[in-house]
């Protein structure tokens, strides 16, 4: 079991060893250039019906994660385990079971419908890539799934096609795509960042609620950690590739160790007239490029702690300062 | 090395490879033409005697193995030697060495004529909408539904021969080789027709890659600085417009290569194209094979030097 | 549907395509081609009918007796130099032209959009290959390898057929190039990643969610591989590499009608004015086209 | 309380559609003080952009209405002519930080040209240009040797810096900032925000800050204008709209803002705003308020609350709070 | 001067001349300066028809200098004359070299000396011996016998390929020259006077002096090939731009005197379109031309037109291929030369610039014999002819064989040639009416070739045509076994006619000699291995500021060194 992984309550549906993903830069013609490490050394687990989330900046590597998850990418190294069977060795017709079993939602709801299909088209897709033969069990099922998503009543959406429909109404079929195979994971890849914010709070407690009632787990990845405390209950913080910081939803918020994790908790404001009186600090430069990570921590180059001789050079290992705690960071060795 | 230094090497490599592959392309070709290879050196002449016939075999190498022989041409063609003419027994570089200043000349000048279609174009998107956007929406669509050389042929017999006006082709008025006016004279119905295509081609693209441009967030951003129109359209939009263009440059080398063939015909224009056409009934492959080599050597200089100019106008295109 | 206890009212559902097609129908110059368009290709597809009912000849009655004659109530396009109806050969010379346009067209995007697919969605090395391919197609200049061809292959390219292959199988690299970039983009967008997560296989991805995606471009790209394939065939035709008689095609009717240019005038217009009007429709309608999908003007 | 900077009355943008007449911006009315921060706040296509535009007269072609005055200086700038416009307002009274820094930058011009380029245009110093440029750099945090580079060579914060940057360089009086910082990283946001405060700080720059993060709009804010539906629906000072704003649909709008320091229940709005195309009479938000009564049917006009805060909603029309 | 083979495929003219111009269309031979030689001279007057043309003599007042433009569709490729094949070459060296020893009377069309002051025939009749004039190379060296005995043995190497060496191989036994004046040829067999020049008279020398110094064959060593610079005939190469144009420039070592015209130039013009412009708005003197546009100049004010009928005439056929059924059937060969309306086609495809010919020598021949079956145009005689020789018609309307299944012949042509294509069209339009399919198979020129002659020979008609000469000896061999397919390629084989060409080469007086080739005509016209078509006449425009000779059947283009150019007209 790796280190930085607490292992779940109720048994684990997913668990992720030593995964890396790496993209390999091309020359044209002929040569390459080097490697995007965009996931580099990650390990968790996740129960059964648990809601755990990703947080970190853009280009940390978390869509790369869930797309390795998801089997979109194939892992350089490393492991995808579900329910004890490793992706890697999966045939394709495994591969097509493992994607009933999870559902993806990503972050722009109209990217991610095809523009061409209508509402029932879209749904249907799944069930006929599944082989639901029976026509009148296939358009129960997209009845059904509308209902849960709450496209009420569902005639009134069946026809239409994406672009006419609200941003919230299209999440919410995407959403119902990735539920009408009754998955066990969905992979929720900023599901609404791309919303207003009156129609955020709607979406993400539908999700929630799904997941509620459907004992399913997530995996929510966002940029936005305010959000994350209302849907999770596990935070994985990533920066350049790999995660950080690990720990139950509100032992975190409560206690940030990780000098990345606090900068990120500082620079966060909530809504208030007082946030304009004052200047934050914020740790300077941007995140490395995941081409040539810094030798050592990969945050050591902008952290306010580092410790010369030791941060920017050796990789930290995951230390638990306290239960179920996890941080990758020199200062709580 | 820089970075496109470093591009252009590699290019220049690569493109060896392909030359090498057109190569190997012609003279299979030549191997599988119906009636063979002895049916181009005119074994097939019926006052040809058997003993002469077996002659001529054995001078081309006919009885080698194939890879052989094309070891043999290959290794003559690396040292610049086409080999010769089956008609007239010149070496074939020299032949077309002879022709190319013709041909090249006749594609500078298409490329200047052609570069018009620059200003029409700017012309077209500033005032779009206009009366001479109008009028040219309608003389592009017009003027590329009529093959060209079919327009150059008529404005030949129409319009020059009755009116004495244009020359009836040729490079210049015999007698007067050094007069530039009358050479200037002679280029520029052909210059014109052959440009015609791209003119068209380029004034229409770059109208739009303009209009394109335009409503972009810089060109809103530099209106909203307050700078005047005219510095706006030049400075902001018109070398962006430029660079979606480039990729046109590249398919109008090609074009001009291979367009020299049908103008040069039409405007009795001495350089490789009307050669290539003769070569072709005359199946003086030797011939045929080093223009088809040489064309896609000039064709892929010229894409080189697209990509070079490529570098100039956006500076985002670093090749590593 | 119909047989399903579900089986809804049917709303009138607006996809893009129908959206698209909405708007090009009320472009009025592009309709008016179309429906030219649509009459060349039907007189073409109907001309031995045509030629018995209402012109009442055939495109390969000689009259020797009657060549060069003027246009006339009875040969409306006047008569060639075997006496033949000029305008019933036109016509029946449509369906070769046309013929060999859309079936350059044909080729062209069957294998254009197959290997542009290919090439877009697995990029890697399948990609690398077919751009040396495209990058080797390209470097030769299709004027001097057509000359090539024909010392080599003279009868295959002198026939209908053989040029319309010859044309599919050089023209094709254009297509693909076209295809491939935007597959590239359609690829990165989020709904392919969706499919794959709802277990479709690559084929399914390719043909069922990018393909249409990509399919106006199509389109319009067929228009003017129909343009091209017909004003090449002209241009050979004018260098007397083009299809050889005595099979006609406004190419070789209007290439071998200059020698008439004193005598016979009507001889050169009338193929001329074939082709013209017939590209410039097609000209047009691909500009409709273009105009009716472009995503940018749904605004 | 001083005469405003910027004052504007009455200020309607309508497009032409194929399907209708956009009411983007729809009777709007403000004013701005000197080294004030506003902040319009809406939900994507409330019309906010489109106001930020209006303002600073960068029109499209399908223009149905455009009327309305925007005093500057005891000059109503609707009445100047375009090139009088373009010459003595653009970038010399108002500047702009456009959305998405990478699009509106050029991406072949140096950037430090970029930056130079509104001085040289209006006061023609070209050396000088470039010393202010350099200068204008360095307050903003961008190294001054950044200048010789493309904007594809700059990091997104970089970038966005540059074209606050562009906006300083020939100190206006009121800089329109249009979403400076939603493609951005939450540390480069704060970033961001921590330049620009300082900026406000050592200048006498008005900021009108257009954005539908409210959490960080909260960082620059004096004041807030809520907009819904091309119309703002709420005038009010930071101070209390963050707390207690009036409107229902500001009320609502808080409670849906998630927190990071304290716990509260989130709330949505069900529904969504009404398409600019075609609107109906009365109240916009009604439909979608939870308040809604009988005269929502009417439009409500603009409620002066007093102190400078305003509202548009019957449940004020007796001029005190619910 | 270079000797045309006795028989040329009339073809490889028009392939060449094609090469060049996109508008194809079999285009006026542009003029050689020499006459074609090839037999004696008929003992007939000339006739010389009706022309339009004033005939302006030349005589001593005739200006000199001047430039005669003429525009033409082809260029020469090569200046060597003995690896030229192609007649636009030939042109260019006719220009530049003379060797014809002898030559025909243009008026009286007997042979009389040209080059070669005297000849004597030995008693054994197969040695002749010339005497030579006093003759200059154009560098003012002595031009020689040993000039010509150099070249002959030249040419005859066999490593230096010329095409034409296999008849002088096969005939010449001798060729010495005695002193700088006197050139001994000796042939294997005694022949007629006639046949013996014909035989012998095939050398163009050149300047020994010069060319000794290089290699023969390989341009790049030897400049002389692509430039020669020192020429025994009329005019010098000045320049040479290939594809643009060639300028000539008067030789005043010409043995017959220095021409009026001072420059030649030909202008080198993709197609006839753009020539028949050229020639029209006046910028050319002379230029090629398609038959249809010579209404077109002959209307123009600014031409005048010369109208001859050629002494030795081309001529166009079809050819039956004998190997196969229905065709080894002379009644049925007789049938289809029954339907082809050669005076239509005459009238028609060559706008009347061709006559309809129905015998292996046009009327204008010396042999000419007038009573051939001429297989006047009858489509009911056709079909009487088929239904005697039992090929029936079927319920459908279709003729069948022998063997009972429909008819369908195959016929070749060689593309791109317009007239042969409209001929094969007339030619499927007429045998339709007969109720027999001809189906066309139009192939470019070499591949034609293949077709035509080489296994399986699977073909039934073909159109082809034949240059002949003068001397009707020289068109013997492609009647004969000995060359098929090369030659002969529709495998025609009968012995007596065989004999008779023996007959014909052998007998001294030239009265028996014709009545052998009447009955060779005769012969071949009742067994119809072909269906002959049409011949070409002559005709050429000159501007008017130019003037020739008189017309002659010779044309207008012997003793070019008298035209002048009139100034200012």
């Amino acid at each position: 079991m790796p280190a930085n992984t607490p292992s779940p309550n109720n048994g684990t549906l997913l668990s992720i060893q030593n995964l890396h993903t790496w993209f390999e830069l091309r020359k044209w013609g002929f040569g390459r250039a080097g490697y995007v490490r965009a996931v580099d050394g990650v390990n968790f687990d996740l129960g059964y019906g648990e809601a755990i989330a990703f947080v970190g900046e853009s280009g940390c590597g978390k869509s790369t994660l869930a797309k390795t998850m998801l089997g979109i990418h194939r892992p350089t190294k490393g492991d995808v385990i579900f329910q004890g069977k490793k992706l890697n060795a999966f045939s394709s017709q495994e591969m097509q079971w493992y994607h009933s079993q999870v559902g993806y939602v990503q972050q722009d709801p109209y990217g991610a419908l095809p523009p061409f299909m209508n509402v029932h088209r879209i749904l249907s897709e799944p069930l006929l890539i599944n082989k639901v033969a029976d026509k009148d069990e296939r358009e129960q099922r997209i009845r059904d799934v509308m209902t849960e998503v709450k496209m009420t009543p569902p005639d009134d959406f069946l026809q239409k096609f994406p672009h006419m429909l609200s941003g919230g109404q299209q999440q919410r079929v995407v959403i119902a795509r990735s539920m009408i195979m009754r998955p066990k994971l969905i992979v929720a890849d900023e599901p609404v960042s791309m919303l207003d914010a009156s129609v955020r709070v709607e979406i993400l407690m539908l999700l929630r609620a799904l997941q509620q009632s459907h004992n399913l787990a997530v995996s929510y990845i966002t940029h936005d950690l305010s959000t994350v405390r209302y849907f999770s209950e596990r935070i994985f913080v990533m920066y350049a590739a790999r995660i950080v910081e690990t720990a139950p939803v509100d032992d975190l918020l409560r206690e940030h160790l990780h000098p990345y994790t606090q900068a990120l908790m500082l620079a966060i404001p909530d809504p208030d007239a007082k946030n304009a009186l004052t200047l934050k600090e914020v740790p300077p430069g941007e995140p490395p490029s995941l081409i040539n990570p810094p030798p050592g921590c990969r945050f050591h180059p902008r952290c306010p702690h580092v410790i010369k001789g030791l941060c920017d050079t050796q990789e930290p290992p995951a230390f638990e300062p306290r239960p179920k705690h996890f941080v990758e960071c020199w200062l709580y060795k | 090395m820089s970075g496109t230094s470093r591009y252009i090497l590699r290019r220049l490599i690569q493109n060896i490879l392909l030359l090498f592959v057109i190569t190997v392309l012609s003279f299979a070709f030549m191997r599988l033409a119906p009636g063979g290879p002895e049916s181009f050196i005119g074994a097939d002449d019926p006052k040809m005697s058997p003993d002469l016939r077996s002659r001529i075999r054995a001078e081309y190498g006919l009885d080698d193995p194939i890879p052989v022989q094309y070891w043999n041409w290959l290794s003559h063609v690396l040292q610049g030697d086409f080999g010769r003419s089956f008609i007239d027994q010149r070496p074939v570089l020299d032949k077309i060495a002879e022709r190319l200043p013709a041909t090249i000349t006749l594609n500078l000048a298409t490329i200047f004529v052609g570069l018009f279609g620059i200003p029409i174009g700017i012309l077209a998107a500033v005032k779009r909408g206009g009366l001479f956007d109008r009028f040219m929406a309608i003389f592009n669509s017009l003027g590329n539904s009529v093959p060209h050389w079919w327009l150059g042929l008529i404005i030949l017999i129409f319009i020059a021969a009755p009116t004495g006006l244009l020359p009836l082709g040729g490079m210049y008025t015999i007698g007067k080789e050094n007069d530039i006016m009358d050479r200037l004279w002679h280029l520029l119905l052909p210059a014109t027709i052959a440009a015609l295509g791209d003119w068209i081609t380029l004034s229409r693209y770059l109208r739009s890659s303009i209009l394109e441009v335009i409503r972009l967030d810089y060109i809103r951003t530099a209106r909203a600085k307050g700078m005047n129109e005219r510095v706006v359209l030049w400075r902001h939009a018109f070398r962006n417009a430029l660079i979606p263009i480039v990729p046109f440059f590249v398919f109008s080398i090609a074009g001009l290569i291979s367009g020299a063939v049908i103008y040069e015909n039409t405007f009795s224009w001495p350089g490789i194209g009307r050669m290539a056409v003769q070569a072709a009934f005359q199946r003086d492959y030797p011939v045929v094979m080093a223009l088809t080599i040489i064309g896609s050597f000039l064709t892929i200089t010229g894409l080189i030097i697209v990509d070079i100019i490529y570098t100039l106008v956006d500076p985002r295109v670093k090749y590593t | 549907m119909t047989a399903s206890p579900f089986a809804a009212p049917r709303k009138i559902s607006e996809g893009f395509y129908r959206e698209s097609f909405k708007r090009f129908r009320r472009d009025r110059v592009s309709m008016i081609a179309s429906i030219i368009f649509l009459f060349i290709c039907l007189l073409s597809i109907s001309a031995p009918l045509f030629t018995e009912f209402v012109l009442r000849t055939s495109p390969n009655k000689q009259d020797l007796l009657r060549d060069y004659e003027p246009p006339s109530p009875q040969h409306w396009g006047g008569t060639d130099g075997l006496g033949r109806d000029a305008l019933a050969r036109v016509i029946h010379a449509g369906q070769v032209s046309l013929g060999i346009g859309f079936a350059v067209a044909g080729l062209q995007l069957t294998i254009g959009v197959i290997l542009g697919l290919i090439a877009g969605f697995y990029h890697g090395h399948v990609d690398d290959a077919i751009n040396a391919i495209i990058l080797t197609r390209g470097g030769i200049p299709t004027l001097y390898f057509l000359i090539l061809l024909s010392v080599t292959f003279r009868g295959f390219v002198g026939t209908p057929w053989g040029l319309a292959i010859i044309f599919g199988l050089l023209g094709w690299t254009g297509v693909t190039r076209q295809v491939r970039g935007l597959v590239l983009s359609v690829k990165q967008r989020d709904f392919v990643d969706a499919a794959r997560v709802t277990g479709a296989r690559d084929a399914r991805i390719m043909f069922r969610h990018i393909l249409p995606n990509v399919m106006y471009i199509i389109l319009i790209i067929a228009g003017f591989d129909i343009i091209g394939a017909m004003l090449g065939e002209a241009g050979l035709s004018y260098l007397g590499l083009g299809i050889q008689a005595p099979t006609a095609s406004w190419g070789n009717m209007l290439s071998g009608s200059l020698d008439d240019f004193q005598k016979a005038p009507w001889l050169v217009f009338l193929p001329g004015i074939f082709i013209s009007i017939t590209v410039l429709c097609i000209f047009l309608i691909t500009d409709g086209l273009r105009d009716a999908f472009d995503p940018r003007l749904k605004e | 309380m001083d005469k405003p900077i910027l004052n504007v009355e009455n200020l309607y943008l309508h497009f032409r559609a194929t399907k209708g007449i956009v009411q983007a911006v729809d009777d709007v009315s403000f004013d701005l003080q000197r080294n004030e921060a506003i902040v319009f706040l809406g939900e994507s296509g409330c019309g906010k952009t489109t106001l930020a535009k209006a303002i600073l007269r960068l029109l499209p072609r399908n223009v149905h209405k455009y009327t309305g005055k925007v005093y500057m200086d005891d000059t109503n700038l609707m009445e100047l002519d375009d090139e009088r416009f373009r010459r003595e307002v653009r970038w010399v009274k108002m500047s702009m930080v456009p959305q998405a820094a990478m699009n509106s930058l050029n991406p072949v011009i140096r950037v430090g040209d970029q930056v130079a380029e509104p001085t040289e245009a209006h006061f023609g110093l070209k050396k000088e240009a470039l010393a202010q440029a350099r200068e204008v750099f360095q307050r903003v945090g961008v190294p001054v040797d950044f200048m010789s580079r493309y904007a594809f060579e700059l990091s997104g914060g970089m970038r966005q810096r540059v074209a606050i940057a562009m906006a300083l360089v020939t100190s206006p009086d009121v800089v329109i900032l249009d979403e400076p910082t939603s493609a951005l990283d939450v540390l480069t946001q704060a970033n961001i925000m921590n330049v620009l405060k300082r900026i406000k700080k050592e200048t006498e720059t008005s900021f009108i800050l257009i954005t539908h993060d409210i959490s960080t709009s909260s960082e620059l804010a004096d004041r807030v204008a809520g907009m819904y539906a091309g119309q703002i629906i709420e005038l009010n000072d930071a101070e209390h709209f963050f707390s207690t704003p009036l409107h229902p649909y500001s009320q609502k709008l808080m409670a849906s803002v998630p927190t990071l320091h304290q716990t509260k229940k989130l709330e949505f709005i069900p529904g969504q705003p009404p398409s600019l195309i075609n609107l109906l009479p009365g109240c916009r938000f009604a439909p979608r308020c939870p308040s809604k009564f009988e005269k929502c049917a009417q439009d409500p006009p603009l409620i002066d609350m007093g102190e400078r805060r305003k509202v548009k909603c019957w449940l004020y029309a007796n001029g005190k709070e619910k | 001067m270079i000797k045309k083979p006795t028989i040329c495929l009339a073809s490889l003219v028009a392939i060449v001349l094609l090469a060049a111009c996109a508008a194809p269309a079999p285009t006026p031979v542009p003029p050689t300066v020499a006459p074609t030689i090839v037999a004696a001279p008929p003992p007939t007057p000339a006739m010389v028809s009706p022309t339009q043309a004033p005939i302006v003599a030349p005589t001593a007042a005739a200006s000199r200098g001047g430039e005669l433009r003429i525009a033409t569709t082809t260029d020469a490729v090569t200046l060597h004359p003995y690896k030229r094949t192609d007649s636009a070459s030939g042109g260019y060296i006719g220009r530049m070299f003379t060797g014809a020893l002898w030559r025909y009377n243009p008026e009286t069309l007997e042979p009389e000396p040209f080059i070669a002051k005297a000849w004597k025939v030995a008693a054994d009749q197969k040695t002749i011996t010339f005497t030579l004039n006093e003759l200059k190379w154009s560098d003012g060296k002595p031009l020689t016998a040993f000039d010509y005995q150099w070249t002959f043995e030249q040419a005859m190497k066999p490593e230096n390929k010329w095409p034409y060496r296999s008849d002088p191989e096969k005939n010449i036994v001798t060729y010495k020259a005695l002193d700088d004046k006197t050139l001994e040829i000796a042939i294997k067999e005694a022949k007629p006077l006639p046949v013996l020049l014909d035989k012998v008279d095939l050398i163009t020398p050149l300047p020994r002096h010069v060319w000794e110094k290089y290699d023969w064959n390989d341009p790049t060593k030897n400049p002389e090939i692509m430039q020669p610079t020192v020429v025994s005939g009329m005019y010098l190469l000045k320049e040479w731009k290939r594809d643009d144009h060639a300028t000539f420039s008067r030789n005043d070592n010409y043995f017959r005197g220095s021409p009026n015209i001072e420059t030649i130039t030909y202008r080198i013009v993709p197609n006839t379109s753009v020539s028949l412009q050229m020639l029209l708005s006046g910028e050319v003197d002379q230029s090629a031309m398609s038959d249809n546009d010579f209404d077109k100049a002959k209307a123009s004010d600014k031409l005048n037109l010369y109208e001859w009928d050629p002494a030795a005439a081309s001529w166009d056929y079809i050819g039956f291929n004998l190997r196969r059924a229905p065709n080894n059937d002379v009644e049925f060969r007789h049938a289809i030369s029954y339907a082809i309306p050669r005076d239509l086609i005459a009238q028609k495809i060559y706008n009347a610039l061709r006559k309809p010919i129905y015998s292996i020598f046009p009327p204008t021949s010396w042999v000419y014999n007038p009573n051939v079956p001429k297989y006047e145009y009858n489509i009911e005689t056709a079909k009487a002819t088929l239904d005697k020789a039992g090929y029936k018609l079927d319920a459908n309307g279709k003729r069948l064989g022998k063997d009972g299944k429909p008819l369908k012949l195959k016929l070749l042509h060689e593309t791109p040639a317009p007239t042969r294509e409209k001929t094969g069209l007339v030619m499927q339009e007429e045998l339709g009416k007969l109720g027999i399919d001809v189906e066309i198979v139009p192939l470019e020129w070499g591949a034609f070739l293949n077709a035509v002659k080489k296994e399986p020979n699977d073909w039934d008609l073909d159109i082809l045509a034949w240059s002949v000469g003068i001397e009707p000896s020289g068109i013997r061999d492609i009647w004969s076994e000995a060359t098929i397919p090369d030659l002969n390629s529709v495998a025609y084989i009968n012995k007596n006619l065989e004999a008779l060409w023996d007959r014909g080469e052998k007998e001294f007086d030239q009265a028996k000699r014709k009545v052998i080739y009447q009955e060779i005509q005769q012969v071949i016209s009742g067994d119809s291995p072909y269906v002959f078509l049409t011949y070409r006449s002559g005709w050429s425009f000159l501007n008017k500021r130019v003037s020739s000779n008189p017309v002659t059947r010779l044309g207008i283009a012997y003793d070019f060194q008298r035209w002048f150019i009139t100034p200012g007209k």
